[in-house]
């Protein structure tokens, strides 16, 4: 496992855990991941993915270990705080602000590089309406990159599913993060769509200069765009690698197809050379 | 935002324009007709409902009463009911609604001073006679600098002479030791409280303890545990009958043998004559009173309405009459003209021969009664 | 944006929260060194405040059992409750003095001993006091809150607001019940024990108690006896019934319960029936213990039965209980000990410092959202 | 976006015609003083609301506690317009206006003092805030009764009148502002706690104020209060003119607000506490802030109410009444401003008013029970309140038209 490069890791975990009770739902997990890059997390349900997620942003507390961000340890912060590091995220269970305009979701998200003073807002000044109008610009040009300019009167709760997660990753985005998390962004998508989106996430990955980590559960699209993949079981991590390399793992066919699968594919797979 | 500031500016100017127009309106045109009419203020709803009905029925029946006799100067009575609550928004706004939609001269009532207080305010600037049947605060009837609200009148006890009545008659029976109870929420409970500790120790007795409940508690037993470890020999409780009987019962599971005192928030038939058997009260009249005015009210009060009258339905039965009396003596239907009258009133009422002093008070001896043996009997008469 | 502050006391002091500690600390050790003088200058009657407190604590738990159902299943602070209360204790009061409900079983079978008549006869009033309030609550059920279930959860409570204004006013209503206070007819006779040094009695009027005993009364026993044994029913009801299943199943989750085959609205209404049968045996307890009817006297003891809930863990039976024991100790010793008009402050105070340091009562259980 | 819109002169021409017309019918007494008390009181109750709904309605915190605060603020303007009136003296003026400003200073430099630390807890800082704000009022109190002399003087060289009205209306401000810091500190740790949790506490919250009112005189030491025999000697100075420009002061503000990206901020907590705060949104900020503004109306609300009538009692602010602005604020929409306006008005003109005039001789207790039957109806016919969420297009958020950039759009057609 070539992770030893020279540059500095934008985010790193050092054996961190995350026990519920009895249940360790993350485990002395390790993972680094370099700026730029696109990087994938995959595993069972309930192998501890979206818990490490949580512990990344900031809604759980880290039972042990750090998370190191840009060299700032971050394990504990408040999630806001960790936002404003520049860390984003989306959820598996899409949470947008169901009530109020695909604008407004967005311009929520802008929230902290607004630049007027409640006093400017509650004024009405000059300066709040030349800034709320930077704000808006900026915020539909983010609507724009995921083709929903046309949606931004809507009522976020009545966009059809697809619509939904774009709109959520162009929330995330709007915070102006350097790292993306993106938990199961493609779940409940067919294929095709599922295609589109990965291709969507690999340009703004380009466009805004991020370092993106996205959970899937889909082996197959994380296969295709991830340069690098780890995968975890039981809070563990117990692959990692290229996509190629993760793939051929016996641990991590055991993990998706029970015990003894490595085995029997192993076979399988002689038997089709043969 | 220049545009706006100028506009703002337009708009507070246009504001201010119009709240310096002069209030150029009068009184409401008074309806003269062959009726007079007379409001009664009781609080109806909120939480004393009892109160209120009482002070209605002891209203009405004086109505009735007058009406049947001809009325007052050849003009029959229009009565007027508007609940109040017992609050003084409601009550404002109740005596706003007679005065100014109803064009009643004459308002008798509120039941609680807090809510009498703010409609003697009203009463006073519009210039309509009150008479408050049972509000013993004396800012009900004085202004905050002592002087008296010429139109604003009161037909029972102010506080000091309960208090004093019932603190003398205790240390009379040989008393020394008290403890008082009272609802730090009631001024009524507080102030007759507060007279009778001052005036129990002038006397030379002890007060031992005092507790302060809310009025809607209903568990005393932690105070009258604290009553029987005080070894008082009398527990001053002048509240409204419904605390008596729940203070009373309460009492006798913890054997406390304190004699229990109170006033005339005690008279109601409603009292639970076993529980607070031994009790003495201070009231305006005793119902072994063989006067005329006291037979009939209390027969055919009990006729009417089932039940021997309280002491609310009382003063406001004796308040309407004072009003109706005061109307008569004035021989004109003019607030002002009656209030006047009212001044030099001396009448005959079911409270005693009832004459006003100078801040409005009623002048008026009161009674001590004590409820004994399945009864309430008369025991001793005081004069102011 | 560091973690660690730089400074080592700073740090310190963050880490051990000594300052929210202290804060605790010093009200904590006041109420207590004030309790605790009050111990050992009069223990009897120290003592006896106690007791006071348990019969209010137990009052309490009766109509507070009532609330954590209610909303442990539909979430709603059910205001009404207090008022379903009230009108248990208004039935109770006419099955008595206008209908001798209590002496039915006494009149029907003259031969049974006198005692066992009359507890039969009370146990009877207190049945039919249940049914009505069960029955009432049904009503209401259907007709103000069943049509709002998919509504805002507050649409809810403005019902509950808006039903138990109607009952007290409707209630205060003259040819409904009364506007007035009543004095409540109790079905049995009340007597007093005394016991400590001077040995066991029973207390006579008019003679003085020897001092340093401790008083109860048989209302104090009977309502200990009572709530326990409903706390204990309710319990069974809950984990070991069928229908108990089916609450717990619709109070975790409304749509799954519904996929199971389970009627949630029958069950969300059978739960306030069920609720409102506690509020009418609580009515008639209360009544019993402080023997005063009247249109609003469900609003106070309501709130503080909820208020007892909540301190407990709204939605635990057990949670229910302790809290409501809390709650009655934490009113009659302040007001014993600390300051009578401050009692219901102080009882409030008390709710926030539990709050604050168990969010969700002390019983209730942390359930933390899926994110 | 025109600074001043079509649709802002209209609202503002609007308004000016409203008041013109009530103004001119209580001064040509159509309108009577029996009318025109109700419509002062709703216009107070619909300031209160206003608060409560930015409290609940658009923050979500599920709030008991406003007649708390209401209570506050008409005490506090109270005890400073009746020393100037009835003592002569603006030392009430003075000593709340130096505590107000110097708990508000102790307040602002704990804030930076506690936010440089990281991870301290809840009620750490809570006692922090304490002991700061004790400290403040102490000093407060003597630096106020210090200059009460001097600033006396100055006040008795303007007209009479005028001064008093002036120091009325800094009462009606200092009594928002008390009424905002002490939800300030209230609401740091209770804020913490879940929704119908936080309602109960706030709950407690009345209740603790309502006890200490009713002993003001014993427990607080202000004796002109009177404790529960109520206060009088108020100056009964407050118009329609006031309470109309305090409402639409109020509707303004929390229009701008809750059009800014700070009032998006506080409604993202209503819809989404997680997500919210994953968006950098400090949550317990904005609750904080929002709880303050909401409160600091009610405040405000309760200085102009303690001068209608000129007389307060603290069975005004008993628990029961405590539900009328929450009653209020559903009623008209959770959510809306427009609805609570509306609300508020209705809520008043037809309980205190029509229903005392509609119902026939015998029947006033029926008032009552006709009240919470209309409430019932109201609930199950329209669940989300009269308006929803409805605004009028004054206080609408507008969504601004997309402006031409075909770089981008060019971009996005790339992607899809």
């Amino acid at each position: 496992m070539a992770e030893n490069t020279n540059t500095t890791p934008i985010l790193e975990l050092r054996k961190l855990c995350r026990y519920f009770g009895g249940l360790k739902a993350v485990n002395e997990v390790d993972l680094v991941l370099q700026p730029h890059a696109l990087n994938g997390l995959i595993g069972p349900n309930g192998s501890g993915k979206t818990t490490i997620f949580n512990v990344i942003t900031g809604i759980y507390e880290p039972t042990g270990g750090e998370v190191v961000f840009e060299g700032q340890s971050i394990g504990g912060l408040d999630p806001y705080i960790i936002n404003q590091m520049g860390i984003a995220r989306t959820f598996q269970n899409i949470r947008l602000f169901p009530n109020l305009t695909v604008l407004d979701n967005v311009r929520i998200a802008y929230h902290t590089h607004a630049g007027y003073s409640m006093s400017d807002a509650i004024m009405h000044s000059k300066h709040f309406d030349k800034k709320e109008n930077e704000l808006t610009e900026k915020a539909q040009d983010f609507l724009r990159v995921f083709n929903l300019q046309d949606r931004q009167a809507e009522i976020a709760r009545n966009l059809p599913y697809g619509e939904q997660r774009r709109l959520e990753i162009a929330r995330a985005l709007a915070s102006s993060p350097k790292l993306l998390l993106l938990d199961e962004p493609a779940a409940g998508m067919n294929p095709k769509e599922a295609i589109t989106l990965m291709e969507l996430i690999h340009f703004i990955r380009d466009k805004f200069d991020l370092t993106i980590l996205l959970i899937e559960h889909q082996m197959r699209v994380v296969m295709g765009i991830c340069e690098h993949i780890t995968v975890m079981d039981f809070g563990q991590v117990i692959a990692r690698g290229s996509a190629q390399d993760v793939q051929k793992d016996s641990h991590v066919i055991e993990a998706y197809l029970g015990p003894g699968a490595a085995e029997l594919s192993k076979q399988y797979l002689k038997e089709r050379k043969q | 935002m220049k545009k706006n500031v100028l506009l703002s500016i337009v708009v507070l100017l246009a504001l201010a324009l119009a709240a310096c127009a002069p209030a150029a309106a009068e009184g409401p045109a008074a309806a003269e007709g062959d009726t007079i009419k007379v409001a009664n203020l009781s609080p109806l709803t909120g939480p004393v409902p009892t109160f209120g009905e009482s002070t209605k029925n002891g209203f009405m029946m004086a109505v009735e009463e007058w009406n049947a006799n001809g009325g007052i100067l050849g003009k029959q009575i229009e009565p007027i009911v508007e609940d109040s609550q017992c609050t003084a928004d409601p009550a404002v706004n109740a005596a706003n609604k007679v005065i100014d939609q109803d064009g009643v001269h004459y308002i008798v009532g509120e039941v609680c001073s807090s809510a009498s207080i703010p409609v003697s305010e009203v009463a006073q600037e519009k210039g309509v006679l009150m008479i408050s049947p049972t509000s013993t605060n004396a800012d009900v009837t004085l202004n905050l600098d002592g002087t008296t609200k010429d139109m604003v009148f009161r037909a029972c006890f102010i506080d000091p002479f309960q208090g004093l009545v019932m603190a003398k008659f205790a240390s009379d029976q040989g008393y020394t030791k008290a403890f008082v109870m009272s609802d730090q929420g009631n001024d009524y409970v507080r102030g007759l409280a507060e007279v009778f500790s001052e005036k129990f120790v002038e006397y030379g007795g002890e007060i031992v303890g005092s507790e302060n409940y809310t009025g809607t508690d209903t568990d005393f037993s932690a105070i009258l545990t604290k009553v029987a470890d005080s070894g008082a020999e009398v527990l001053y409780l002048p509240d409204y009958y419904n605390v008596i009987n729940l203070v009373a019962a309460q009492a006798k599971q913890l054997g406390i043998t304190a004699v229990m005192m109170g006033a005339d928030g005690w008279d109601s038939s409603d009292l639970d004559i076993a529980a607070a058997d031994g009790g003495y009260y201070s009231n305006h009249y005793s119902p072994d009173d063989t006067r005329d005015v006291v037979v009939d009210w209390v027969s055919k009060y009990t006729e009417k309405y089932g039940a021997t009258p309280d002491a609310l339905a009382t003063l406001a039965y004796d308040a309407t009459n004072l009003l109706f009396a005061a109307i008569e003596k004035a021989g004109v239907d003019d607030a002002a003209a009656v209030a006047t009258a009212m001044e030099s009133l001396s009448y005959d009422a079911v409270s005693g021969t009832v004459t006003f002093d100078e801040q409005h008070n009623p002048i008026k001896s009161a009674v001590v009664l004590q409820v004994k043996d399945g009864a309430i009997q008369f025991v001793a008469s005081v004069a102011p | 944006m560091e973690r660690k502050n730089q400074n080592p006391i700073v740090n310190w002091i963050v880490k051990s929260k000594i300052l929210g500690i202290l804060f605790f600390v010093i009200i904590g050790a006041t109420a207590v060194f004030k309790l605790g003088t009050a111990l050992l200058d009069n223990p009897s009657l120290f003592l006896q405040q106690v007791v006071n407190g348990l019969q209010l604590g137990f009052v309490y738990a009766l109509i507070a059992l009532g609330y954590t159902m209610i909303y442990g299943i539909i979430q709603l602070i059910n205001f009404a409750h207090g008022d379903v209360f009230m009108v248990g204790a208004f039935a109770s009061f006419y099955s008595i003095s206008r209908y001798n409900v209590h002496l039915w079983f006494q009149n029907l079978f003259p031969s049974v001993p006198a005692m066992l008549a009359q507890a039969i006869g009370a146990v009877t009033v207190v049945l039919v006091s249940m049914v009505v309030c069960a029955l009432l609550a049904f009503t209401i059920e259907r007709i103000a809150y069943k049509p709002l279930r998919t509504a805002p959860r507050i649409s809810a409570l403005i019902t509950a607001i808006g039903i138990s204004f109607f009952l007290e006013y409707f209630g205060a209503l003259g040819f409904v019940f009364t506007p007035n206070y009543i004095t409540y007819e109790r079905p049995f006779e009340v007597t007093s024990w005394y016991i400590g040094p001077e040995g066991f009695g029973s207390i006579q009027a008019g003679v003085a108690t020897p001092p340093h005993s401790l008083i109860f009364s048989n209302i104090f026993l009977i309502i200990v006896l009572a709530s326990v044994f409903l706390l204990l029913v309710l319990q069974y009801i809950v984990k070991r019934t069928k229908i108990g299943k089916a609450m717990r199943a619709v109070a975790y989750d409304k749509p799954t319960a519904r996929l199971m085959g389970i009627n949630s609205d029958a069950v969300i209404s059978i739960t306030f029936a069920l609720g409102a049968a506690l509020a009418g045996a609580a009515g008639v307890l209360y009544a019993i213990a402080y023997p005063q009817v009247f249109f609003s006297m469900g609003i106070i003891p309501g709130m503080k039965a909820f208020v007892a809930a909540v301190v407990g863990g709204i939605g635990s039976i057990p949670g229910a209980f302790i809290g409501a024991l809390i709650m009655g100790q934490a009113e009659t010793l302040s007001a014993a000990y600390i300051s009578t008009p401050m009692r219901d402050a102080i009882a409030f105070s008390l709710l926030i410092v539990v709050l604050l340091i168990r969010p969700k009562g002390i019983m209730g259980e942390t359930s933390s959202e899926k994110v | 976006m025109n600074r001043l819109n079509k649709t802002s002169i209209f609202f503002l021409v609007g308004a000016v015609l409203v008041f013109g017309i009530v103004q001119a019918l209580i001064s040509a007494g159509i309108i009577n003083s029996f009318w025109s008390t109700i419509v002062l009181l709703a216009g107070v109750m619909a300031i209160v609301s206003l608060g409560l709904n930015l409290i609940y309605g658009f923050n979500g915190q599920f709030s008991l506690g406003q007649y708390g605060f209401y209570a506050i603020g008409a005490y506090t303007a109270a005890d400073i317009t009746y020393r100037w009136v009835q003592l002569h003296s603006a030392s009430g003026l003075t000593v709340i206006l130096m505590i107000s400003i110097l708990v508000g200073l102790a307040i602002f430099l704990i804030r930076g003092v506690v936010s440089k630390i990281r991870g301290m807890d809840t009620l750490s800082a809570f006692a922090l805030y304490l002991a700061g704000v004790l400290v403040a009022i102490f000093i407060a109190t003597r630096l106020g009764m210090l200059i009460a002399n001097p600033v006396t003087a100055l006040f008795n060289l303007m007209p009479e009148k005028v001064a008093q009205y002036v120091v009325y209306l800094i009462a009606v401000l200092l009594g928002g502002l008390i009424a905002g810091e002490v939800s300030f500190l209230f609401g740091l740790p209770v804020l913490t706690l879940g929704s119908d949790y936080f309602g109960i506490a706030t709950l407690g919250f009345t209740i603790i104020v309502k006890v200490l009112l009713d002993n003001s005189d014993t427990m607080l030491g202000f004796d002109e209060m009177k404790g529960a025999r109520g206060m009088i000697g108020i100056p009964k100075i407050t118009t329609w003119a006031t309470v109309f420009i305090f409402l639409l002061i109020t509707i303004i503000v929390i229009r701008n607000l809750l059009n800014s990206s700070y009032g998006r901020a506080i409604v993202s907590i209503r819809e989404d506490e997680t997500a919210a705060t994953s968006m950098g949104i400090d949550v317990a900020f904005y609750k904080t802030i929002t709880f303050v503004i909401g409160s600091f109306f009610g405040g405000l609300a309760g200085g102009l109410y303690a001068h209608i009538n000129g007389f307060l009692h603290p069975n005004t602010f008993s628990f029961v009444k405590s539900f009328d602005p929450l009653i209020v604020v559903v009623f008209g929409g959770l959510g809306s401003v427009t609805g609570t306006v509306g609300a508020a008005f209705g809520w008043a003109l037809v309980l205190e008013g029509v229903l005392r005039l509609i119902l026939p001789e015998g029947f006033e207790t029926w008032r009552f029970v006709i009240y919470p039957t209309l409430l019932l109806i109201m609930m199950l016919l329209k669940p989300n309140g009269l308006f929803g969420n409805y605004e009028i297009p004054f206080i609408r958020s507008v969504v601004p038209p997309l402006k031409e950039k075909k770089a981008d759009e060019e971009t996005a057609k790339e992607v899809a």
